[in-house]
């Protein structure tokens, strides 16, 4: 069963499948890292307004080489440009689109998700870390659809998704549905629920690589 | 493609159910969605719960739509100006409810409705009637009331520029509730002056970006609500 | 000693005196009604900005006739201009504005003002009155220095200044200075002391029609 | 006549006092106000708390500012960047305080701070470590955390275009907390790109009214902190 693994997702199939999921005309947070990569595949027939927390609406395309500006840059701090109809705002806006429930999508990475929808993505907990957090509090409590971008399990092998989360939570309750290498799983009030898996990966071995109990729609 | 404007006033207002609460721009005469009002007289949704800084004027706009009995509640900071005559008058048969705000508070619970804050304390009312039966909390030495956001299900807002995304450029003194009213409503209902190209609003200058708006209708000549009154007109027209 | 009433200030000596006091460079809000004369008074070598709460920083004179715009208007909802320096914004950001320390100075009327500087203002608690507040209880709580602009008595000769407001209030200990026709008055944390009279008035007189205790410098 | 605008950074610190709380603008790289750090450097003063997104980049602006052993305390959402390095060994070593607040709850202390807002209910940081030892209420059925306004002595913000007023405009997301650390400073003290005679500045599209701001110094060419840092360099000069 090991091949199933092999055969999963690749991230740019990761960012592709979440891509394909939101709709038209949807305002949507893009996290740093993986979540970036969902942004090259939006459908061409879809208008996806992307915003930034640091205060944008609208972000466009990379900036060509040598085009870059110091001050326009997205939370990643990586350089971007402004499409048409973009707008700028200070931090108390931005995050009262967040908080307010105006953004409908965002998108994030994950230490681990529970199967009541806890995550945990800012702190491993080690006593030694510098904790920081950024905006990640906000957004699971703010957005109308959290979604999860992550391998389904650590690089040795452990399970992401999980009973209950061991590191320090982000938000309880807060993560709509997960996309990983080897499935789309939703997160409701009655469960895990596998709506897709990976070419590949079946049942039995999907549920071997997760610690929470899966169920089949 | 996002494209929120609309065709008509009917259209843009068509959503609102009876006993919906709904925020409507504008002080005084300046910033009233005239027109949208009106079209939610047409409508006829009742049992409203309306959020707007004062009463309406004269017998047009937010007067009318008071005197058209579709208004169950008024939650204001003024509820009696010159031209108010529609509310005073069902307020003092006891025929409309009134829940009295400062304006400051009224503002800044508006703009916590939009922005996901519940509650909030201020130094507003202390100590005064309007701050009777509400919770109090001391912080630093000092006394702070207890205030709770405000979410309305529908804004209808004037501005003078918008795009197809919904972003808004407002005129003068004419801006005053209309971006905090967007931000607060589940859908906002905007009609303005102009309808601009995507692209033209510099992205530097927009006052109420897109994501908090929801229809667009182009007004390009608003009536004045003051010329209404002058004239002493009523609406529906007659 | 029913003389001295009729020598005091007139409404524009009364604003003139407030004018007097506003150091150059001050944010300003004015009441609606009598407050407003003290714009017109400012000596011409001090710059004052003007704030009317309902969304602009710096007005201008009033506009010419013929030239008035429905959208150009101040709290008592009169048409105004705009200085160079203006700036519009909503709601929320004018109160923060007074609300948050900012605005240096208002000029408010007065039902009463009780010796400990409670201001009633805004109801006379009339049973079948209309309530209506406006932005009095945020002004008093939040600008820097709350000065009164009243006639001394009521149109019967019952005092103003009281030991103890019977209206309904609009917040307590708040008011900072009263200018009346006959004198101007600290309110201090030792009571109400009389900085000026008006020529022809003297202190037993002003006393008498006092209902709060006064005190001379 | 009002003339905020001063002639060097350093008359523009100035008054900051040992102890005293300081809010720096920008996010990342983009709109720190290098130049105030740097005349902040020199100035000397110490045991001061910063509030800023951040910690710093390399050894220039705020980095330094911590690398001089002038902060006892950061208030920021993301301590941890990849060019902060700074910040990061004094804290290992215990010898500088961190509060760690989320970003949108900084944001929010912020904004009421400067709109006399002492404390506001938010849903954010409820059932994390975050939230520990914090008083909350169940509000409509759901939990809420309640955070406190923050106020600052000072502010150094970065910005475009400023008039003798202190009216701002700002440059793309290099806005980010410049307007509300304005508003929440007892002074604010701005660097500008340019300064322009008062009327320049079209009073729809001002960002931050004169009224929030105390120190306007012109910067025409501010030191680009990127660059710096790619050029290893360290403040003081050496």
């Amino acid at each position: 069963m090991e091949v199933a693994t092999k055969k999963g997702w690749n991230r740019e199939e990761m960012a592709q499948n979440i891509a394909h999921d939101i709709p038209d005309g949807s305002y949507v947070n893009l996290g740093i890292g993986m979540p970036e990569l969902v942004a090259n595949y939006i459908p061409a027939n879809r208008e996806v307004v992307f915003h930034t927390e640091n205060g944008l609406l609208g972000i466009g395309p990379s900036p060509a080489e040598g085009q870059e500006d110091d001050e326009m840059i997205n939370a990643g701090k990586k350089p971007v440009t402004a499409n048409k109809g973009a707008a700028f705002f200070h931090h108390a806006d931005s995050f009262a689109m967040i908080r307010g429930g105006h953004i409908d999508i965002c998108v994030l990475g994950a230490f681990q998700i529970s199967e009541n929808g806890d995550l945990a993505n800012w702190s491993t907990g080690e006593p030694k870390a510098i904790p920081a957090v950024g905006g990640a509090m906000d957004l699971v409590q703010g957005v109308k659809h959290v979604i999860i971008i992550t391998k389904h399990t650590t690089k040795d092998g452990t399970p992401k998704i999980v009973k209950e989360c061991s590191y320090p939570l982000t938000g309880t309750k807060v993560v709509d549905r997960i996309y990983t290498d080897l499935a789309i799983i939703d997160v409701t009030d009655k469960g895990l629920f596998v709506k897709e898996m990976a070419p590949g990966v079946d049942f039995e071995a999907l549920q071997r690589k997760t610690d929470a109990h899966l169920n089949q729609y | 493609m996002i494209n929120k404007v609309v065709q008509t006033a009917s259209e843009a207002v068509a959503d609102v159910f009876d006993g919906a609460t709904v925020m409507i721009s504008g002080f005084g005469e300046a910033g009233s969605p005239i027109e949208l009002i009106h079209a939610l007289i047409d409508h006829g949704a009742k049992n409203l719960t309306i959020v707007s800084n004062n009463t309406g004027n004269g017998h047009v706009g937010l007067a009318a739509l008071i005197g058209n009995r579709q208004v169950r509640k008024m939650i204001c900071s003024f509820p009696r100006t010159a031209h108010s005559v529609v509310f005073p008058e069902l307020y003092k048969k006891g025929e409309i409810e009134l829940e009295l705000v400062p304006q400051g508070t009224l503002a800044e619970r508006i703009r916590s409705g939009g922005a996901g804050i519940p509650a909030f304390y201020t130094p507003t009312s202390v100590n005064t009637p309007l701050a009777e039966g509400k919770e109090t909390k001391e912080i630093d030495g000092n006394l702070y009331v207890l205030e709770y956001g405000l979410k309305a299900d529908f804004s209808l807002v004037k501005c003078r520029t918008a795009d197809r995304h919904g972003n808004l450029l407002y005129n003068k003194t004419a801006r005053n509730f209309g971006p905090i009213m967007c931000m607060a409503a589940k859908a906002a209902i905007v009609q303005a002056k102009e309808v601009v190209d995507l692209g033209m609003i510099d992205p530097e200058t927009v006052v109420t970006p897109g994501i908090f708006v929801n229809k667009v209708i182009e007004i390009a000549n608003p009536l004045s609500e003051n010329q209404l009154i002058k004239e002493e007109r009523r609406y529906p027209w007659r």
